[in-house]
Parts: structure tokens; C-alpha cells; sequence
């Protein structure tokens, strides 16, 4: 596949921006600037990046409670984010929601999600609402491989594919459930396996090389944008840090293990890709850094500043007041 | 005006809408057929399958597939074919379906309506007759609705799929063949306003589902004896018309609340509590509460019978409050 | 394989007891000598008492809302269960549970089950009890093509398959859910496909065919056994009747899909091979179905004159109230 | 006697039961690790993994793996993390677990013990703060349990450990860390009976959970004020020992209930509505509830801490129907 520089470069960036936003969101937490768990998205930045930039700016994703790096991924603005996660008014959600609720309807992220396994058959309403409208977009449902054995995922799996909707289910294979590695939660290797149940195909990508991920959703976006249905796709990824934060020392990994995944960091994976075939010079690239660091500190500086929310605004937004008897009425 | 069943007002309520608004959607197992109890009857021949969706048996998926395309704009109607079945897609139902707008600070809007058969009565045994009202009643960000006439039925069920927040609506089985008048043209019965089902001084009757039936029966045997009962159908159970019970009440001085479901820890605990706590001054008597025994629905008809509160309680209760008249 | 003669006409036997009982109960019902729902198991007796006959009397089964075949062909009482549907002291439940709750867990059979889905997460529990106590029992997970799309079945299997209980999935593929064929509520073309996803074997056998059925059980309850793990098999065969009862007027079948079925009827078949290979006479056949015919009256009877429950056991059996403070206790 | 946390009380009664008795095992999400809150912590090392079974993220699987191997046997304690989660496997524990034994008529027996952790106060947000008692207590079949005081969560646990019936057992979250004594020796505190955790003559004030904690601050609080609370604890939510509840109401012809959960429906209106059915012609006011309001949890700590009902709430409700005095 043909990838236009300039995407290339916005590629590189977001992967930076998500690294930066939350390697300080680590830190931020352990400060307790931030309350509340925080799930860190550092290692599996290609396949956040990966997925979204085979989507068009109006198609869907749903998230899951490691849902910063799909947020930034589809656009969403670090400033709002951090609002969120300082619990200021100003946050996407008003200080409602945290980190695992964060969402932006309005660029098509339907939720990062606190329960395991929420996000499939949400994500099947959204993707049969494109279908129901004719209107061409696509959804991703990102789930983790501790999610794939929920029930959810599932039914979802299997409706989508017996109705033939326009979405696509990337499992984030991050080698973890919380503290449970794979080997000893799935009684398969790949969780691309699971494909075949529904009659969909079904593939395992390296989810440390965005370039992978790309051109395999962008495969799987167009099938289901023609109407031949959903897919599973696989990204082999890793993290980094702990369940919760960087490091409660509550699982003890193996070092080698987590130095070869390392090794293989999709960001500088890219970077050298990219400085590498003159895409950028390594000063562009050190300034992609730079200027996200700014952007960063500015982010963190606008929630800081941000007010918190008024006590008196409790309990609204639980309904919809507009609801009984408005314009909506025939 | 024509009488109708429950079941076509049913059929009627949502085919008028559907008509109205391309964006809504009817979802649910062998709703091609009509649905098991027949309240889907002639949808899917009217507006195909595109509209009215036939699922898998997948009950999570199914409240999914509401969430999230009502999360994208369309207003889904999905039933889940018995209200026993709800254990299984709690999940999607409170703490998705629920939380999701509070959640998001706002944003989110779901118009859906969730449709399903409660009660027993039809020797269905313990996983296909519970009234499970007082679960979804605890839940904020779902109204819940129980209507008990046909009536009440088609314009409570047009204003929750009319309605932005998403609705329980409990369709009682044992209820959906009783006929009552039934305008032809759309209209709103609105949420959250009881109904005084019938007039009296001496006692309220605060009665929900089936038991309303029970409740006005009882009144005329209670009216011969010389007592005179007020009945009082809350039709939406959340949000909960406290005003109107509690005026009955300070009016009458006594108050009885009854349903099908268990007794213990029910919604006429949530009812009497009310009550005592804005009519302490009015009541003569305590606030008594008719509801199933603390045990599952047992199949054997002589079980079940005794099982399901009805009339004769209704009776007790009101004695055991209001002095003798006769 | 081979079985011995006396074996063949145990399972003659119990298929001809299966459809006389239910052949029975179809018309209780229409006479509303039965209260509820019915769900009729004629047409599918090789799958049960196939299955069945490949067990031991001290092995698990859990049963489904169609349950009468599994519990008689697990060696239940017809007396005691025509009591139970008619909902008599003496049932098996006391009438408090109908023909949805039947059970017998005396002779392992762990419950028929009113939740569509709801056997697999049970079968699971028993037999992860086998392997605990290491008693060399095996658990069949009886389920139908619609509770393969439920999630429950997805958790249940999925652990079987991590944990290595000796569990065989048994899918009793009707060719519908109630009223749905499968083929619109199936994405794939044989629930078998499934197993894949658990890493375990899969196998369609035709369900018409009761020696197949029993071949293919026996070789997954002795890899059960040996503590290789769960296996999938995936029996075709075909409700005659209506979802409830025999004929209620809701699903319009092709005629020639019904006698296409019928044609291949399992009794007739297995009474042909068992004549034609000298292991009953033509005589003895039809006393068997004379025996099982005077069997049946004689166990209506039983029920017609049982009494019903005393309305003051209602609140029996909620709890077990030798709980608190007993001698279970240390 | 030695003082220990409600985490170590729960790990002590676990591991003395377990050690009593082979056929008891325990299974959950992360136990392996020692629960992400602590309460299995050293289990698995000590009994091993055949007996502390580390599961997938599997809720229904979860309670199926407890309800088909105590229909067999063997008596299973599994935890759900999160009482949030219980929406997932809502059906395993009502229409399977709850209603084995009475479906069968009787014949089953599932010692079962869910243990999960409930309550807000740690900017968990919407999903993960929830305290979900009353849809358990309405259920025919389980007994549900909420300790408020390391002691009573040891007893309490082995109690329910050794009891036949299916066991919710519900651990505060911000009670995890509270110490208090706790007796090395495996006891028991029986289920079904409420503990007066304060004497008091002018109000009684039913709490239960964390909220016994606030009652008991709000009592030193209004005793100062001269008023005389007496606090009463349920522990056992279902059954509830009225008995316990009625005879303070009686004595002191005030009362005030207090939870966490949200108040719309909650646990307290089967309270409040049994002490004014019981206790009407003692009552000098009516019954007030304390609960959280009708919203989803924020997670926002300053909102959060709105959200939560405290000692103020409980003071505030006091002085509502208590004359003051000073
Ligand atoms: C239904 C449910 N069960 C358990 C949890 C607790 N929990 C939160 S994250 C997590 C692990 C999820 O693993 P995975 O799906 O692989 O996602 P990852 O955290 O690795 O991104 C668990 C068990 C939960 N939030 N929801
Ligand atoms: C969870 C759940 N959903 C729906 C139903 C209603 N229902 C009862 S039987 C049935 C069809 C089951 O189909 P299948 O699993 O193929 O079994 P079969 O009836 O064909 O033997 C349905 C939908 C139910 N009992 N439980
Ligand atoms: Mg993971
Ligand atoms: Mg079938």
C-alpha cells in the first residue's frame, strides 16, 4: 500500500503524542494529581495509530477502559483528556466520566469502557446502524484478549457476522489480562482463531508495526464497507507498565521479556522507518517530539487551570429533560 | 371508541410509530413470527426485515445492538421475549444503557425502549414469570414503565418511544388479552403520571400491573361492605408520581400497595416508604403491602394460585386497616 | 465398535420410551392435562439415548428446556416425571418445577433448564468437580443450535477447554430456535466450526443415527477420561413438532422438509438394523413398543392419581433450613 | 486480642475454612495474584492453584463453575471482583443458583459463597462504585451479607462458608483497610441477626456497610447536641432480623435508615416500610431515609464526594425528626 507522507508523519505523531500523554499520565497518577485507576495505553501506540488512520474522521470506534490511546488516535484533544482525568468541568465527559469513561461522540470514539467486553456489542449497534442507514461508515471495536473471553464478545461476533455489518474487531493481544498472561486465560495461541466461529477472517498482524496494522484494517475497512462483513484482526502488542499505572509491583514479569518487546518499540520502529527512507530528517522527527511535549505541558496546564465541576450540577445529565414533549415529537 | 387487546395496542402503538420515524427499529427473537406472545404481530410483513430485526437467541447483543446504534442516532424498539431473561443482559442494560449519557458528561442521547413480558399466571414455572420491576426502578438513568389497561398501554408505550431516555416498558402477560377501548389515532399517555383508577374515601389502593385488576375487583366486593376504596395506578414506576399517591392518601388515611412481585424488598417498599414519609400526619393506620411470597414462582397451577397475590389479599389488607363498616 | 446385543435393545428401548412418553405429552397438553410449556423431543431420541448410552449411570448430564429424552434416556422414571408435568406431589420436583426444571440428580442428570444457554456454565462447574475429586466422572453438556449464539456457551466452553475438564459439548442442532431456522440465526454452517475457538475437536455426526451418535460420544468421554479435555459434537437432527406442544400453527414448514426427516425417523431405522442383524426378531420389536405402550398408561395413571402439593409447602424448599448451626458444620 | 483489617479477616476466614475442609475451593479473576484488592492474598500459595483457581475475565463462566460444582458437591467460593460486574452473571445467580434447590424440589443443596467488593469512594467512576444489595435481597433463594467491622466480616464469612444456602457477601471497598480486634480462632457470627452497634434512647438510626461507620461518628456527634442515638446493624440484609430493628424502634419511636446505595428503591424502603408496618403506633415521626442520590457515580472526587451520603446526611435526617434539646 501507497501511505502519502504527510500521513505517515501524523502517524508518527499521534504514536508520540499517545507515548507522551501517557507516560505523564503515569506520573501524574503516582502524584495524585489524578484520581482513580489509570490504564496505560505505552507499547501499543501502533495499533491505536494503526487502526484509526484507516478510518475516515466520520467511522466509529468503541474503546475499552485502556482507552486514552484510542481516543488521541481518532483526534481527540489531550487538553479535554487530561481535563477529564484531573476531574475538572472542562473534561470531555465534565469530570463525569475519568479515564475509563472517556468518549467524544462527536469524532465517532463511543466510549472508553469500564467493563471488559462492553464495547463488541455496542460497537454492532453502531456498525448496524451504518448498515440500517446505507451510509458508508465503518466501526472498529478494539477489545483486549482478556475480553475475548467474555460472553459479549460473542454474541456480538456472531450477529455481526450473520447480518453482515461494517465492523471490524481488533484485539489489542497484549500478552496480559490485569495479571493473568494469556497462556493461562486463552486455551488457543491466537485469538485470531476465533474467527472461523463466525464465519469471518481472521488474522494475527504484529501490532508493533503500525504499518501492519494499517494496511490490514484499511483491507478489512473496505470489505466492510462493501457489505461483505466483519472481521477480526489480531495485533500482537505489548504492555509496558502495570494493570493499573506504571508500577504497583503487584506482577512480576520477566525482564528479557519485557526488554524484547522493547526492543521492538513501535514508535522508534517508525521513526527510523521514516528519517530512514527521507520521509523525515531526524531533526523533524526530534521536533515532532518537542512539539508534542509542548503540547502536552499545555494540556496538562489547561486542566490544571480548568475549574472543578459544581457540586450542583450532580445530577444532571443522568436524563434527558428535553425529552418529555419537545421538537422530537411528531 | 373501538376495544382492543393489549396485545394490539401493543402492535398498534408501535406500528404508528414506525410509520412516523424511519429511525426507529424493532429488534428481538421471532419477532418475524409475530413474537411468542403475538405483540409483534403483522410488523415484519408491514415494514420488512430491515425494520423489524429477528435476532439469535443473544440477549446481550441484542440490548447491544440498541445501545450503540441509539448512541449513532436511530431510536431502537427490542424486545427481550421474557423479563426472567433480563439477568443476562443486565450488564448492558445498567451500566451501558443507564450511564452511559451521565458518563459522557451529557452527550450521549438513547432513545430506546425495552420491551418485555413480566408476570406469572401461565404455570411458566420460576425462570418465566417474575416481575423484576424493583431492579430497574433502583437504576438511575432508565424510566420504567407497567401499564394495566390497553389504554394506557398504546399511549405509554408512543410516549417512550417518543421518550430521549431509555425505557423498560413490562408488558403483563396474564394482561395482554384484556380488552379495553383504544383510540384509533396516535397518542401520549405521559411518563411519569399516575392514574386514579377509581374513586373512594376510605382507603388507597396503590396497585401496579395485573394487580390493578385485582385491586378494582376488590374495591367493588370492599364498596358492598361499606368500604370505599380509592385505587391508584402509579403506570410509571420510575420516575415515580409521589404527589398523586400521597394526596390520595392524605385524603383517605390509609393506604395499601400491592403487585405481583415478591413482597420483600419490592417496589412497595419504595411506595410505603414514600408514603409514610410525606402523609406520617394523614395515616390512621400503617401503610400495608400485598406482594408474592419470599419464594420463586412454583409451576404447579394449586402452587402458583397460591403463590400470586390477588384479591383475597387485597381484601385482607384493606380490613385489617379500616375499621368495620358493615 | 462393538456393542453388546442387550446394549442395542436398552437403547431400542429407551427410543421408543422417549418418543411414546413425549408422542403422550404433546397430546396431555392439547387436553390441558398439562399446564405450561411442553417442549416435545420426538424426532431427536438417537441423540439423547445415543449420548447417554455412551456414559455411566454415575456420569453428569446437563439438559436443556427440551429435557424429557435426556432424562429418560439418562434412566429417569417416566411415572415420576409424568407427575411432575402434571404437577403432583410425586413429580419430581413436587410440581414445583414443571417440565422445565426437571431433574434428577440422583442419577446425575443436573436439570432441564428454562434459560436457552444456561447448561453450559452448569456442566462446566460439574465437571470441573470431576477433575477436582479426580472420581473419573465425565459431564455432557446437552445444548441446542440457538444457545450456541448465547455467550454463556462462550465462557463455559472456552474454561472447559483452559482447565481441561472432562466436559462433552453436545449440540443438538434441530435445524431451528424456536421459530428461526438456522441458517438466519447461524453465521456458520455446522456449530462444530465452533470448537476451534477452544482448541478442542469438533465433529457433525448425524443425530438420526444413533450408533453414530454413541461411536462419536464414547471416543470424546474416553479423551474426557483421560484428562485431555472437552470435545464439541454437533448432532443434525429435527424437531418434528412445534417449538411447544405438536402443533400450534406458528412456523409454516416445507412439507417436504418434515417427511425428508421423518423418512430417515431413528427408531424404524435402528429397529431395521436390529432386526436385520438378528438382534431382536420383528416380534420382539413390537413387544418392546407394546411393553413401553402399557408402560406409559400405567405411569399416566400414576400421575393421574397422585395428589397435588399442599398448597402449605409453598415456602418449602427455598432454603435448606438444616443450614444454620447443623452438623455440616465443624 | 489482636487487631487486623477486614482484608485479613476475609483472608483468615477463608484459609481456616479451607484448611477445615477439603471440598471448599476458591476461584476468581486475578486470585492467583491475591485479588486486586488483597483479600485472597497468600491463598494461592498456600492451598495451591487445583483449589485457588485463577479464572478468565468469564463472570457467567465464573458462577457456572460455582453453581454446577455445588450441585455435585463440592462448596465453591468465587469472587467477582467488582459487585458492578454482577450484571454479567445475573442469570447464574438468579434463575440458576437461587432456584435450583426449590425448582427441583428441594433436592439440591449449593453451599455457595459469591464474595465481591461494592461501595464508592475511590474515583472508580460509574462502573466500578456501585453497591447493588437491593437487587439481591428481593430474590427468593440467597442469603446476602454486608459486614461493617473486621470482626463481624470474619464471623460472618465462616457463618456463610458453612451455610448450605447460596451466600452474596458484599466487602466494602473503603472499609477494606479498617482495623479492628479479630480473634485467631475461626468463629461464628450467625447469619439473620442484627447487632446493636451503639445504645441510644431518642433515635434509632439502621445503617448498614460503610454508612454504619458515619452512624456511629454522627452519633458521638449528636450525643454532644444531647440527642441519644441508638445504632442498629442489620449484617444480614436478607434475611433481615426485623425482630432486632422493630424492638429499638419501639424502645427509642424514632428511627432513620442509612445506606449507600442510591436511595430511589433502596434497601431502606424495605426497612423503613417494615419498622412503620411493625412499630406504627411507637412512631413519634416519620421513618427518613439516607441514600445517595439518583444518580450514576461520578467520578470527578469532589462530585464524588456529593454524591456519597455521610455523616451529615445521617445528622441532618436525625435532626429532621428529633426535637432538639440543646
Ligand atoms: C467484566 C469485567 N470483569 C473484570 C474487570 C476487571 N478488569 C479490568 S481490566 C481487566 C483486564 C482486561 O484484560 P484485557 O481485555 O486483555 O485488556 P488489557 O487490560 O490487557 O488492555 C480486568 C479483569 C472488568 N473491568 N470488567
Ligand atoms: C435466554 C433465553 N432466551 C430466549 C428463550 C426463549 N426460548 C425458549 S426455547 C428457545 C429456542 C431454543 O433453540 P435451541 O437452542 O435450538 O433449542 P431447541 O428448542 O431447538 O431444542 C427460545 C428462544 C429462553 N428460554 N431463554
Ligand atoms: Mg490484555
Ligand atoms: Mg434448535
Amino acid at each position: 500500500m501507497d501511505i502519502p507522507n504527510e500521513k505517515l508523519i501524523e502517524m508518527y505523531e499521534r504514536m508520540v503524542l499517545i507515548r507522551e500523554f501517557d507516560e505523564r499520565a503515569g506520573i501524574l497518577m503516582e502524584q495524585d494529581r489524578i484520581a482513580g485507576a489509570v490504564h496505560l495505553y505505552v507499547g501499543e501506540e501502533a495499533v491505536a495509530v494503526g487502526v484509526c488512520s484507516a478510518l475516515e474522521d466520520s467511522d466509529y470506534i468503541t474503546s475499552t477502559h485502556r482507552g486514552h490511546g484510542h481516543l488521541i488516535a481518532k483526534g481527540g484533544d489531550p487538553a479535554r483528556m487530561y481535563a477529564e482525568l484531573f476531574g475538572r468541568a472542562t473534561g470531555y465527559c465534565k469530570g463525569k466520566g475519568g479515564s475509563m469513561h472517556i468518549a467524544d461522540l462527536d469524532i465517532g470514539m463511543l466510549g472508553a469502557n469500564g467493563i471488559v467486553g462492553a464495547g463488541p456489542p455496542i460497537a454492532l449497534g453502531a456498525a448496524f446502524a451504518s448498515k440500517y442507514r446505507n451510509d458508508g461508515k465503518v466501526c472498529v471495536c478494539f477489545f483486549g484478549d482478556g475480553a475475548a473471553n467474555r460472553g459479549s464478545f460473542h454474541e456480538a461476533a456472531s450477529m455481526a457476522a450473520l447480518y453482515k455489518v461494517p465492523l471490524v474487531f481488533v484485539c489489542e493481544n497484549n500478552q496480559y489480562g490485569e495479571f493473568t498472561p494469556v497462556a493461562d486465560h486463552l486455551p488457543i495461541k491466537d485469538v485470531s482463531e476465533r474467527a472461523g466461529s463466525y464465519n469471518m477472517p481472521g488474522v494475527t498482524v504484529d501490532g508493533m508495526d503500525v504499518i501492519a496494522v494499517y494496511e490490514t484494517v484499511s483491507i478489512a475497512a473496505e470489505r466492510a464497507r462493501r457489505g461483505e462483513g466483519p472481521s477480526l484482526i489480531e495485533c500482537k502488542t505489548y504492555r509496558y507498565y502495570d494493570h493499573v499505572g506504571r508500577d504497583f509491583g503487584v506482577l512480576k514479569r520477566d525482564k528479557d521479556e519485557i526488554a524484547s518487546w522493547r526492543a521492538r518499540d513501535p514508535i522508534p520502529q517508525l521513526r527510523e522507518k521514516l528519517v530512514g527512507e527521507g520521509v523525515l530528517t531526524e531533526a523533524e522527527a526530534e521536533a515532532v517530539v518537542e512539539r508534542t511535549r509542548a503540547r502536552i505541558e499545555e494540556a496538562i496546564q489547561f486542566a490544571e487551570d480548568s475549574p472543578l465541576p459544581d457540586p450542583a450540577a450532580l445530577l444532571d445529565d443522568v436524563y434527558t429533560e428535553t425529552s418529555v414533549y419537545t421538537e422530537t415529537r411528531a | 371508541m373501538p376495544k382492543k387487546s393489549m396485545t394490539a395496542a401493543i402492535v398498534t402503538a408501535v406500528s404508528q410509530e414506525m410509520e412516523r420515524d424511519p429511525s426507529i427499529f424493532l429488534a428481538g427473537e421471532d419477532v418475524r413470527v409475530g413474537g411468542v406472545f403475538g405483540t409483534d404481530a403483522g410488523l415484519f410483513q408491514k415494514f420488512g426485515g430491515d425494520r423489524v430485526v429477528n435476532t439469535p437467541i443473544s440477549e446481550v447483543g441484542i440490548v447491544g445492538l440498541a445501545v450503540g446504534s441509539a448512541a449513532v442516532g436511530l431510536r431502537p424498539i427490542v424486545e427481550i421475549m421474557f423479563s426472567d431473561f433480563m439477568g443476562i443482559c443486565m450488564d448492558e442494560i445498567v451500566n451501558q444503557m443507564a450511564k452511559m449519557k451521565y458518563m459522557f458528561g451529557g452527550k450521549a442521547t438513547l432513545p430506546i425502549v425495552i420491551r418485555t413480558h413480566v408476570g406469572a399466571g401461565r404455570s411458566m414455572a420460576a425462570q418465566h414469570s417474575q416481575s423484576l420491576e424493583a431492579w430497574f426502578c433502583h437504576i438511575p438513568g432508565v424510566k420504567v414503565v407497567m401499564p394495566s389497561t390497553p389504554y394506557d398501554t398504546k399511549g405509554l408505550l408512543i410516549a417512550s418511544i417518543r421518550e430521549d431516555n431509555p425505557v423498560i416498558f413490562m408488558e403483563n402477560k396474564r394482561l395482554l388479552a384484556t380488552r379495553g377501548e383504544v383510540p384509533n389515532e396516535p397518542y401520549e399517555v405521559p411518563l411519569g403520571v399516575a392514574d386514579v383508577k377509581r374513586e373512594g374515601t376510605d382507603v388507597t389502593v396503590v396497585a401496579t400491573g395485573y394487580l390493578v385488576k385485582d385491586a378494582l375487583e376488590a374495591a367493588e366486593e370492599l364498596e358492598e361492605r361499606g368500604v370505599s376504596v380509592e385505587v391508584v395506578d402509579p403506570r410509571t414506576l420510575s420516575p415515580l408520581d409521589r404527589d398523586t399517591i400521597v394526596q390520595s392518601v392524605q385524603k383517605t388515611g390509609r393506604a395499601v400497595v400491592v403487585h405481583e412481585a415478591v413482597r420483600n424488598y419490592g417496589i412497595g417498599a419504595e411506595i410505603a416508604a414514600s408514603i409514610q414519609e410525606a402523609a406520617f400526619d394523614y395515616l390512621d393506620a400503617p401503610v400495608q403491602r400485598v406482594g408474592a411470597p419470599f419464594s420463586p414462582v412454583p409451576f404447579s397451577p394449586v402452587l402458583e394460585q397460591a403463590w400470586l397475590p390477588a384479591k383475597a389479599e387485597i381484601i385482607a389488607a384493606v380490613e385489617a386497616i379500616v375499621p368495620a363498616r358493615v
